[in-house]
């Protein structure tokens, strides 16, 4: 039997629903040796800002149950150096690429897109705005609606290619970020980004992180994440893409049931590269058994 | 190139002192070591825990690799139930390891803990063979000594306590001899170990301008470059930028690095 | 060397800052042949509503990655079924006793103090305005500082025992509602109830709980629980019960220098019921061993 | 009287078909055990799943407890590792158990999967022996038939594939059987099996007016009644209530129970 699983958003196609969490596979060439990059469905590549980023201090991850802390920080070569450094390799590749972008002020998010949007091999933009990892901007935009729906209004003026705002998770009521990102003209959106968390090593008494706090990801939010995107199902008819502790197909599938149109692989690269891999050929794998001809049949099934 | 591997346990025993031995049949893994490499090693039934451990490649050949390892947390201490025939996840060899000997060098090996184990590879390929300081708390923590020595290098132990050569610090042997060093700049230095260690070493190259080659040793989630933990400042024309210790690294020449706390 | 463990919250004097959370040791019996009572810092019961209630339908309960989540939905006994079936046990016990008090609607949390306040067993009240599993009130009032206030000034008005808001995790900026407790009134406050969260069984298609949505707690949750008592305890002075995973000493004394006065056991009762004893065990350790004379002294100590 | 107590496990076999044995040191919680009880066990190394894992007693006295289990999911799959001279924790013995046998009553056991074992205890202390009815998929699935005939039992198998006793289902034998019964209301039934069987059985006493005690399985996540986890609907005079069965069960009679999907 074949199935179809193709999914579309805005003007991307990808070739099956499975990308890669930002900032947790590099710009590309990290994993290319593990991971046939052709078989996914699009790379997503780690934040870009408008200029070259340091980041945080270290240490900059710490391991906790079921999850880990980051505070990475949002370091870069910046858009220019994204062009030079990593265009000519993800060329080569047959799979779109979608580029996560972030600002310090607002005007940033406008900047990188007018910087990037000459390459053909940019395929969509994910808006970063719920980065718990940086003072300015970051998570302040994703917080407010407000200035949540300025952010997108202004990337969407700049640019013909699909934008995918990512949603902040620490809100009491998602929908209404998901509703705001479908008025101001985005093509789908990206659920979730890590949770604003911390750990103390109680004998030194220092916070694990040389940031103090950090965000968390991993198995441990993957229920958060499953009710933020079955709530954002409901409030909106974008797309989806779900992230958040996916290890295991039946992860990515439980995304689908709930609402997500497309899945992100985060966390999960660390601790196993044929991850990505395992997960589209389980997605495959599923469809045929349940006798499903599409993957497209399965977004948002939850008999709920 | 790097491999991800399935490798079944050859072997795994009490080494020396608090390491053990961990032998994996790894030919994927094994056919591509360089000196100096390492691997990410997915610790079996850590449910809770989801990250990779990284350990230095002590011997490797077509067949496989094998790690030595001491238990410092939860990690290292699930290990300690790995059985023979057992399936163990390995990814590797990662990171760039040390460069050849520089034409017309002396190579000198300075290492702690499992530096040891890091630096066999090196020693066994290094063309000229020559000295090698040891440092460790005890006897027990000095490993692979007769290793060495019959790869032809002369071993000079320093411990804390005085139980196996001289007493204290692993500078305490290196200083003496290198004040007696005719040609110090000619010195290659190979270092692995603990931070102070790594900073001592780097600074008496500096200091009497020889090269050292510096192991890093910094806390990794992915090991291939590609989150960003792993980081130390790198000098650079104009001021520094950060470099991976899992994938520029973990050697670095101390001229290169820019120490922090 | 002898260490000071014990701690005040308000007019309530704890003889060691370990309680347990709420709906995690019943009303008291159910752990008594078990655990020493006595040894408690207080006793929390599970939520107490005006009258008799039901809860929700089963299954109620579903394990995951370093967690659980739970839609039990608040069944018990109501206020005059607790002070008949419970207080008479209660009473025996040399321990504080604090009541979780919930509503459907706001007058109801009035009620039930008006209802419980003429007993002396009764120590404190513990407001929940933040569960994920009622659809009226719970969350409601907890996501939003108008009503939140509303209910702890309400509240204030009916008792002269402490009272301690339960603070709602999903909200951006947790340091608001700490601010708005302090003042309204409240004694302390209580971070963090469980998060908003789902799991589907993507065999039968259907959501893991009977409720569809519950709440995650356990080890999964502690990180994102250290960082918003963290918030807390830079806005507010009031003192902290912090709780969410806590399942060795080491957690507790962790919330402890995140800034917290007081810790709760939660979900660890039923994996281990012996935690509490051993946390308490372990933060007299610790003191002891740091050369503290007081658990007062540890609070609030991380360097960030 | 529940106790909480670290058992040094004193074997662990295989018992038969998919169940194995688990015979732990466990003189506290032993010594307490009434028929028809469970206990909650601590799955060792189970790192990221965090609750206990309810078991019915199989065998008990001073010394120690025993269960049968089988693997259906990742607790019980982890289990498969415990290995004699371990420690596992465990908390019972919990639940009310079966009640005594009423006077002038005839006893009549029927069990499935695990029943059987929960069931041993009863047969065992049962004053009177009497027919007991076993149900499985196949023959391996009919556990303990010779302790139970040893007791003084007349076992009664059925298999869903007619490989021991009679095919079809358990009520397939006990049926006609309890057709040709004089004084069917003289019957008291021990149950415990999957839900269809204690629904089945449940349905027959009240039709026929006999009694049945049934104990009802449903995921509990503390065990000790505190959690309301592991809730079913009680009759009252009035309606109804949520009885919880780990502390007011896991034995109900049939006439309390008012069944769900
Ligand atoms: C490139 C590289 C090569 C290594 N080679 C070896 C080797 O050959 N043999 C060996 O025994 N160990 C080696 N290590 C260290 C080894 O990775 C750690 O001991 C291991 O990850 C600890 O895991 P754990 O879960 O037991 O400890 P955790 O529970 O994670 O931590 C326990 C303690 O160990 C410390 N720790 C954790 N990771 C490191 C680290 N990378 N360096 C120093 N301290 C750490 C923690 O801060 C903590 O105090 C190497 C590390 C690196 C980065
Ligand atoms: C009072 C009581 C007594 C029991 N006695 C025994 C016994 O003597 N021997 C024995 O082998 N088992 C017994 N069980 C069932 C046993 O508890 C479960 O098989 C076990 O908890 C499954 O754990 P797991 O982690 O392997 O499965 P999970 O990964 O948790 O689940 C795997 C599968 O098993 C199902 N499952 C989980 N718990 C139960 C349950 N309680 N009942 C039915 N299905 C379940 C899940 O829905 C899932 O389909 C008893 C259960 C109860 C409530
Ligand atoms: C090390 C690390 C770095 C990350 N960097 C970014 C980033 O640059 N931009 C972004 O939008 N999200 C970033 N994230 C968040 C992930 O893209 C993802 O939203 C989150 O980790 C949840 O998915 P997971 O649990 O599968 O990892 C990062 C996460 C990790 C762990
Ligand atoms: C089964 C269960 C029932 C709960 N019932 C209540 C409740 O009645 N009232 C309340 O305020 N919190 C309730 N909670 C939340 C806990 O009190 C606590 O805030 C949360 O579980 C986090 O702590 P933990 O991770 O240690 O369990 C419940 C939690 C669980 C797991
Ligand atoms: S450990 Fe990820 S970049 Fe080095
Ligand atoms: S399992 Fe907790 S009340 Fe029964």
């Amino acid at each position: 039997m074949d199935v179809d699983l193709k999914i579309r958003i805005g003007s991307m196609e990808m070739k099956n629903p499975v990308t890669v969490a930002s900032g947790t596979f590099g710009y590309g060439p990290e994993y290319a040796e593990l991971v046939d990059l052709n078989r996914l469905g699009a790379i997503t590549v780690k934040g870009i800002g408008p200029m070259e980023t340091l980041g945080n201090p270290t240490p900059r991850t710490f391991e906790t149950r079921g999850g880990m802390l980051n505070a990475i920080g949002l370091p870069g070569p910046g858009a220019e150096g994204f062009i030079k450094k990593y265009i000519p390799f993800l060329k080569q590749y047959d799979v779109p690429v979608i580029v996560n972008i972030w600002g310090k002020a607002m005007e940033d998010y406008g900047t990188v897109v007018e910087m990037l949007d000459g390459e053909d091999t940019v395929s969509a933009y994910e808006i970063n705005l719920s980065c718990p990892n940086v003072k300015e901007g970051g998570s302040a935009f994703g917080t407010d609606t407000d200035s949540f729906s300025r952010v997108v209004e202004l990337v969407r003026g700049k640019t013909q290619k699909p934008i995918i705002p990512k949603l902040a998770p620490n809100v009491p009521d998602l929908g209404k970020f998901a509703k705001a990102a479908e008025d101001c003209g985005a093509d789908a959106i990206s659920i979730m980004n890590t949770m604003p968390a911390m750990a103390i090593d109680i004998e030194t008494l220092e916070p694990e992180l040389a940031n103090r706090t950090g965000g968390l990801s991993g198995p441990a939010i993957k229920p958060i994440a499953i009710k933020l995107v079955w709530d954002a199902a409901k409030a909106t008819n974008l797309p989806i893409i779900g992230m958040g502790g996916i290890f295991e197909p039946e992860d990515a599938i439980e995304f689908m049931l709930a609402g997500a149109s497309a899945v992100a692989v985060g966390t999960a690269n660390f601790s196993d590269p044929s991850t990505i891999v395992r997960v589209i050929d389980g997605i495959e794998g599923y469809l045929i058994k349940k006798g499903h001809g599409s993957a497209a049949d399965i977004v948002g099934m939850v008999k709920a | 190139m790097m491999k991800q591997e399935k490798a079944t346990v050859a072997g795994h025993d009490n080494f020396q002192g608090e390491y053990r031995i961990l032998r994996l049949a790894a030919p994927a893994v094994g056919s591509l070591v360089r000196p100096g490499q390492f691997l990410e090693l997915m610790v079996p039934r850590l449910g809770e825990r989801i990250l990779r451990r990284p350990f230095s490649i002590y011997k490797a050949d077509a067949q496989g690799v094998s790690i030595l390892y001491k238990t410092v947390g939860r990690g290292t201490d699930a290990m300690r139930a790995i059985k023979p025939g057992d399936k163990v996840d390995i990814v590797g060899p990662l990171g760039n390891g040390f460069p050849t000997l520089g034409s017309g060098k002396v190579p000198v090996l300075v290492a702690g803990g499992y530096g040891n184990a890091a630096l066999y590879l090196k020693a066994k390929e290094s063309p000229a063979k020559g000295i090698a300081f040891f440092g460790g708390r005890t006897a027990q923590d000095i490993l692979c000594v007769e290793e060495f020595e019959a790869l032809g290098w002369d071993v000079r132990p320093t411990t804390d306590d005085g139980s196996l050569g001289t007493k204290g610090l692993v500078t305490a042997a290196f200083d003496p001899w290198m004040a007696e060093q005719e040609n110090i700049q000619a010195l290659e230095l190979f270092v692995c170990g603990p931070n102070p260690m790594l900073k001592a070493m780097g600074d008496r190259a500096i200091e009497h301008g020889f090269t050292a080659w510096l192991s890093m040793d910094k806390n990794m989630a992915c090991g291939v470059g590609a989150c960003l933990t792993c980081v130390i400042k790198r000098r650079t024309e104009t001021g520094w930028e950060w470099a991976r210790c899992c994938k520029d690294g973990p050697v670095f020449e101390s001229r290169e690095i820019i120490w922090e706390r």
